[in-house]
């Protein structure tokens, strides 16, 4: 039987993914956020996860106007890096997981989420720099990746609530799943951050150390939260740490902090990283 | 309040809701065009004509050619959107977030170092964390 | 305020469009069909709705297999008859409803239901040749529709309690509109038909007239059905019916029956019409 | 029984879940270019061309060219992609489920007439509604 076994949250800056490309992360601006994920890196390759199911938003690359899916599971057998307007990244292609997805969709359906299926579809940023953080420059991937793009650039986007209920939902599709496989989630985007209007470069530390802080304390809390306050305390692009909360669901009761990385600035925004055990 | 009046309270924030999204969206879409090499030559080679093919509002394309960021966003653009004339532009987020902050980018940076942008706008160096 | 005034249940048989647009309603093959749906057509023109919501499958016209959503809501001031094969049906341009549109789409997204959005979307004969049985051949159709596309093509499909429970969702939704404004809400496809497979051509006249009998007498168990009851019972593409069942669902308590009209077969199928005002 | 073996003891019927999607992909995707008129000139032109820029499986392939639709539906086809090559064919879904049933088209549509297809499969006419 599968099971969960890890859960990560992390933020996705692209210029992360873009000093590590260009090979600017050992210089003075980047070498402490680089050094901040060693530690996150051990602890990955000691879990050694079979799959991740990784939890990101697309910006506009796969997806445009004319269809907004809410909820989007990738199914394919391979997702290639997008062009965001510079090229395609030069990081590996990444393996999907058809099986074990498809078998998420099923059980996801049934559970009356209503997930968009994708079968072919680039992914950006938003899951490239996560696995760079997590897994630094390998030949290829160390483990396959399940895609669950969530909508949180065009309004109205899921709630914290039905983002923490999906995430319950994948930890008991996961569950059904007959072949042994050790499963990480991994939410990402965030933390705290605003890249538009007369309140860009928004940094609200409180906020988010307390976040941080009651994935482990309150999730119930974080589950609660509004949109109006997630935007108004955690900036209009701050909004991405819902993206967290499916991660956080899919943990179960009672997981275990193994990691914690915070640091700001890092580009326009505030960082963080943090892995848990179940 | 309604929320859409709850987010307008909030300072100098443009949530992409409904009404943005149709007010905005010839602008968005030629933004993202710039995702395509060929269409980044067309834009080159005939910025106008090539800014015909998208029925933005006369205001609206005034704005993408003065590259008004902060016009742009009052106008309905999404900065995810924006960000791809941008990487067309070889500018950053750094140098519209000054723009749009009315600071030049060193100061946009200084700022940014200094924690001093808070949830209600600028103010003092925040607490290190 | 706006409020749910009717609700129709109706096959969209593609050979009924072609026989209307070729000019052959008249003869003997079609004659008895088309005089099935004038009862239809005078009650709905007695009803006179400010707008519609039609719920009904894209056939692979504006979707494909690279994403298939669950449920997609059109947002758009237009939407033009796709092209499926043969051009464009020559049936006027489908005038959106834009305004409504964005105040469901918020309303059930709150609501939990993982909406996709489109503002661009080819409508094929799943929601124009309805349009035609119920409104012949105008030179615009009398009301803006609001097309809400259901996956029903590609398993996994959503539950038939789920489109229920969306049904449900989007009458509060519409209950919440300030604006008055009578709004009618469209299921389509069905009734019980098979297109594939050594089954081809399948009829079941005992299912199609319970399900008829119990959208009034007992709702509860067709929202209860699952699927494999539907595709053993109604056919692999009697699972359309799921469509009418969000019309249901809308529909609230006990609507009053204003109209039915059954006949078979009509191409390879059996068309069922049914017409409910609340 | 789990769904899918439920699925697969219904007689003469296909649900195109997630393995036949991915076994018909390509096959499927061949079916709905058929949509649009330069490729369905293309094909025309050159067939087999065409099909190579779909790389289905050889036996697949094999199906199409034959036309064998209840062999395609077997091999990951479904029906509504199959649709448009047959309207491409300027055929119709009874002459393909004709062929499905091992009938003419002529004795299709009788036996549609007859309503004699129920759930367990062919059997005598039904009783009128
Ligand atoms: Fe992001
Ligand atoms: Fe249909």
């Amino acid at each position: 039987m599968a099971r969960i076994v890890a859960g990560v949250g992390t933020s996705h800056i692209p210029a992360v993914g873009a000093a590590l490309d260009r090979g600017e992360h050992g210089n003075a601006y980047w070498a402490p956020i680089f050094a901040g994920f060693e530690g996150a890196r051990d602890w990955l390759a000691s879990i050694a996860p079979d799959v991740a199911i990784v939890v990101y938003n697309d910006h506009a690359s796969a997806f445009s106007l004319e269809l907004t899916p809410t909820f989007t599971l990738g199914l394919a057998e391979v997702f290639r890096p997008a062009d965001q307007g510079y090229g395609r990244r030069k990081v590996p292609d990444v393996a999907g997981h058809p099986d074990l997805a498809v078998h998420l969709l099923e059980r996801l359906v049934a559970d009356e989420f209503d997930m968009a299926q994708a079968l072919e579809m680039d992914v950006d940023h938003g899951l490239t720099v996560p696995l760079s953080v997590l897994c630094g420059t390998p030949a290829a991937w160390p483990f396959p990746v399940i895609p669950l793009a969530v909508n949180v650039i065009k309004y109205p986007q899921p709630t914290a609530r039905r983002c923490f209920r999906l995430g319950e939902a994948i930890g008991r599709a996961v569950a059904s799943y007959p072949e042994d496989l050790r499963v990480a989630v991994i939410g990402t985007g965030g933390m705290s951050h605003q890249l538009q209007g007369e309140r860009a470069g928004l940094w609200n530390p409180e906020f988010d150390r307390a976040f941080l802080d009651d994935l482990t304390a309150d999730p119930e809390r974080l589950a609660a939260l509004d949109h109006v306050t997630l935007v108004r305390d955690a900036g209009s692009e701050g909004m991405e740490l819902i993206m967290w909360l499916v991660m956080r669901g899919a943990l179960g009761i009672a997981p275990r902090e193994a990691y914690r990385f915070y640091h700001y600035p890092a580009s326009n925004t505030a960082l963080g990283l943090i892995a848990f055990e179940t | 309040m309604s929320d859409s009046a709850k987010f307008d309270a909030i300072p100098g924030t443009y949530v992409f809701d409904g009404k943005r999204c149709r007010e905005g969206y010839h602008l968005n879409m030629f933004c993202k065009s710039m995702e395509r090499e060929e269409n980044r030559r067309a834009y080159t080679e005939d910025p106008a004509g090539y800014l015909d093919r998208y029925p933005m509002t006369p205001e609206q394309r005034r704005l993408v050619e003065a590259r008004d960021w902060l016009g742009m966003l009052h106008a309905g653009g999404n900065i995810y959107y924006m960000l791809k004339l941008i990487s067309y532009d070889r500018s950053t987020l750094q140098h519209v977030g000054g723009q749009m902050t009315g600071m030049t980018v060193d100061e946009f940076r200084d700022m940014l170092a200094e924690g001093r942008m808070g949830p209600a706008g600028l103010g003092p160096a925040r607490q290190a964390r």
